[in-house]
């Protein structure tokens, strides 16, 4: 019989995703690489105390929409609904204004590993290949090295750092097929290849589902076996109010954009730096 | 800062990234950070090739695309559209930072809140915020062979940001090779502070006077270099 | 052994190796050893989809083509040139094990000197010759949801090679799940060696005879089934 | 200025290869994955006390020209000629047949490191990679574990494996360009992308060389920057008698043959296994 990963609808693919999951999700923050719809799925059937693995906590759709980003969702659509109860993440907070997570962070609504971006990418790698932790350099004589293990190799100092396996990893890649295996499309590679694999179930949100046989085996990037379900987007975007049912994001956009002018007004003030 | 300082003219942004951009080299990898040194992308002098390095997994991109026209799916570290260039690759996260840890970049530019006189590096939280963003700037500072800081020489209170210690957070330590402001370059070597380098209306005594820590000054200290 | 077992008919390669396909299920993820385990490629019930991974950085090949007609540049691990199939990939020698040892493998088949009463392995070194090739049989041996031995029941003089404790250094502890011989089919289980199927013409004390440990006989063993 | 990785030969390429030099080659054994011509330029320098790192320790040239292929030299022109001091190696000798490795080691003329094949992989990507060394659990309960650090992480008991840096890497891809970008092709890939960048110098050995924006930048698999230089294999095979300066390859053809029939021999003898 052959093997097929293909599922029809966003729900489906997330079906089995339960209260208190682990789940990786992937993307950057700043560039348009996250699995929206599977987001929105996820926000859909409700789920809350999860534990999610990213690098970023978003910026919420309107910003995405404001960029022409057809699928406008990220990470602060489970933030900005509290159902995150621990994020691992690299970039939780803005330089610029006080985003969702912040606010969450700030009310002890939610908890928060913060790890440095490569670290976060080698421990979601040591997942997946089978390893029980790597040997670090980067966090030395700062905050990330309290509690972890150091060690002297060769004379010099590394950090025990820890694999980071979770039950799914949500995943957007550009094409797919019915084995899974996966490309993507220019800087939207992010930390998708990086966690397919690293979980229980991976799941793909693709562009579009092609044939097998009509990915160039030289050029695909996830080998099919570390994928589970494929999903495509519609070719189409869908209108805004029939697909984003969550109320606050259709009110966030005049939100966000009072609050990013005022925040930018604040760190100026306080002659904030550019990073 | 005296009435005298608070006169004279500091460099603005483009002015700093033009200076940070002299430093780039005949074929260097060099990563930008978002604000300033992302600016210095656009100071390359003709001819000279620069291989831009972004985390989210590319390396020879181009120039920064005029605003509205560029492909959302071929953007830098900080969202902003670029151009296609022949050479240019795309790669996974953990191979991003395996080239970033593994010592493959030359340069890195990033802004900082504070640098201490050993090149310790503050620069991802503030104390009174409470919260931060590591992001990729431990990986950066750790791995580039080369960490340049572009910023400004004080707070907007005129708190000197060369500090003995750093008050905030470290990002690292001892890791800053070059710090490029508004007023001066200084690079951090074994015996301290060396100030190379004063904005054009500056003395080594003005910038001293906003620098916490002793400033070796050059004996060829000279105006910033532009061309 | 006796001079009456002497007379019956072992399985050849291709019977052996005919049975070791009958394991692999729709979808499975299948690395095969070099020998009789390649052979098992032939027999792949027509309809069944089965991914074949070969270390050297491979998923989806096809057929092992007809002697001289392959492509150098598309073989199996045995060096035997196969044919390409949609859906193949190809990947570097990390990533090969990354899907090794992270479990990604449904199925390895490889051959033995010994196996243990445990499932110890020993495959890689025989002492009288000092030296031994380790190459990928411990990853695919410790990261394979499911090890299947395929090998020859005894040593050319008769010794059993199923024995209560392997005499030859370990390739892997308790990693065997099924030793499929050239006599009889046998798994390994938590309360022991089961006997599973027997060749025609074999009964379970000829079996017996012929392996070092006691072997639990399955209440439905029977001959061994090859369609 | 343009960057310019491109060398023109061989020669040139390994120049700066001296005695004592730890070098790691890529390729697999039984695959023609082998960086032929970078072998044979080490080989006429004349370096000795090597250390090397490689899959395996080849067939010698005669098994390749059988095979036909048109550049035959695999690890064998290093260890048939003494060049090596010691060898991390997965695959050292053959089951089939004694090689030219094993007589060394028999005869005390090689010191002998063997790694498991995806631990030695991991090792290496652990030197690209910056890491101080990672825990792998392969090898527990069996001599690889001799002389380790054990370490129980999660349950589970893992070895602590040292990355393995090199002075030079050796490795073959199908094209190249002048940045160092690689692509492969098929199952050629094997060590040489795992390998390239986990040395001080990596040389890389191409079918041919493009024009630099010819390779597509979604399949380039290596990234320049790994590379430090680029050679190109002549388009037309060499004759044997002409490149091949070492007389031992051009009668090591009988005697291999010989040898595999009697070892294929003397194995059955044994009923060796089929592995």
């Amino acid at each position: 019989m052959p093997i097929n990963k293909i599922v029809d609808s966003f729900d489906e693919a997330v079906a089995d995703i339960e209260d208190g999951a682990v789940i990786m999700v992937g993307g950057f923050g700043t560039v348009v690489s996250t699995p929206s719809l599977l987001l929105e799925a996820v926000y859909r059937k409700g789920v809350k105390n999860l534990t999610t693995v990213s690098n970023s906590s978003g910026f919420g759709a309107d910003v995405w929409k404001l960029q022409g980003a057809p699928f406008p969702e990220d990470m602060d659509i489970l933030v900005r609904n509290e159902r995150i109860k621990k994020a691992i993440v690299s970039a939780p907070v803005s330089a610029l204004y006080v985003n969702n997570f912040e606010k969450l962070l700030r009310a002890g609504k939610v908890e928060i590993e913060m790890v440095p971006q490569g670290t976060l990418a080698e421990r979601i790698r040591a997942a997946k290949a089978g390893l029980g932790g790597v040997y670090v350099p980067v966090g030395i004589g700062t905050v990330v090295e309290e509690e972890k293990e150091k060690k002297i190799i060769d004379g010099r100092e590394y950090l025990l750092e820890l694999p980071i396996k979770a039950d799914f990893a949500l995943i957007h890649a550009h094409k797919g097929d019915r084995w899974g295996n996966l490309v993507y499309r220019g800087t939207s590679r992010t930390f998708n290849p990086t966690m397919s694999g690293a979980a229980r179930v991976t799941i793909a949100e693709v562009d579009e589902i092609v044939e097998l046989g009509a990915l160039d085996p030289e050029c695909i990037v996830t080998p099919g076996v570390y994928v589970d379900r494929v999903v495509a987007r519609p070719k189409v975007a869908p209108t805004q109010e029939g697909e984003i049912t969550d109320h606050q994001a259709l009110e966030s956009k005049k939100r966000f954009e009072n609050e990013i002018q005022e925040s930018i007004r604040r760190a100026k003030e306080r002659g904030m730096r550019d990073e | 800062m005296s009435d005298n300082l608070q006169a004279k003219e500091k460099l603005d942004r483009q002015t700093v990234a033009l200076r940070v951009a002299k430093e780039f080299q005949d074929g260097n990898v060099v990563n930008l950070g978002i604000g300033i040194p992302m600016l210095a992308s656009n100071f390359i002098p003709a001819g000279r090739e620069v291989i831009f390095h972004a985390e989210n997994g590319v390396l020879g991109f181009g120039e920064v695309t005029p605003s509205g026209e560029g492909d959302l799916d071929l953007v830098n570290a900080g969202g902003q559209t670029v151009k296609p260039q022949p050479g240019m690759c795309f790669f996974s996260h953990d191979e991003s930072f395996a080239i970033v840890r593994g010592g493959y970049l030359d340069i890195s530019v990033m802004g900082a809140y504070q640098v201490s006189e050993k090149g310790d590096l503050a620069n991802y939280m503030v104390p009174e915020r409470e919260v931060g963003t590591i992001g990729g700037a431990m990986d950066l500072a750790f791995g580039a062979k080369k960490l340049i800081i572009a910023m400004n020489h004080t707070t907007k209170d005129g708190e000197p940001r060369i500090v003995r210690k750093c008050s905030y957070l470290l990002t690292a330590p001892e890791c800053v090779d070059l710090i490029v402001t508004d007023i001066a370059v200084i690079e951090v070597t074994d015996r301290g502070l060396v100030l190379k380098e004063v904005a054009p209306g500056w003395t080594p005594e003005d910038v001293q006077s906003l620098t916490e820590p002793t400033l070796t000054v050059d004996p060829d200290c000279h105006d910033i270099e532009l061309v």
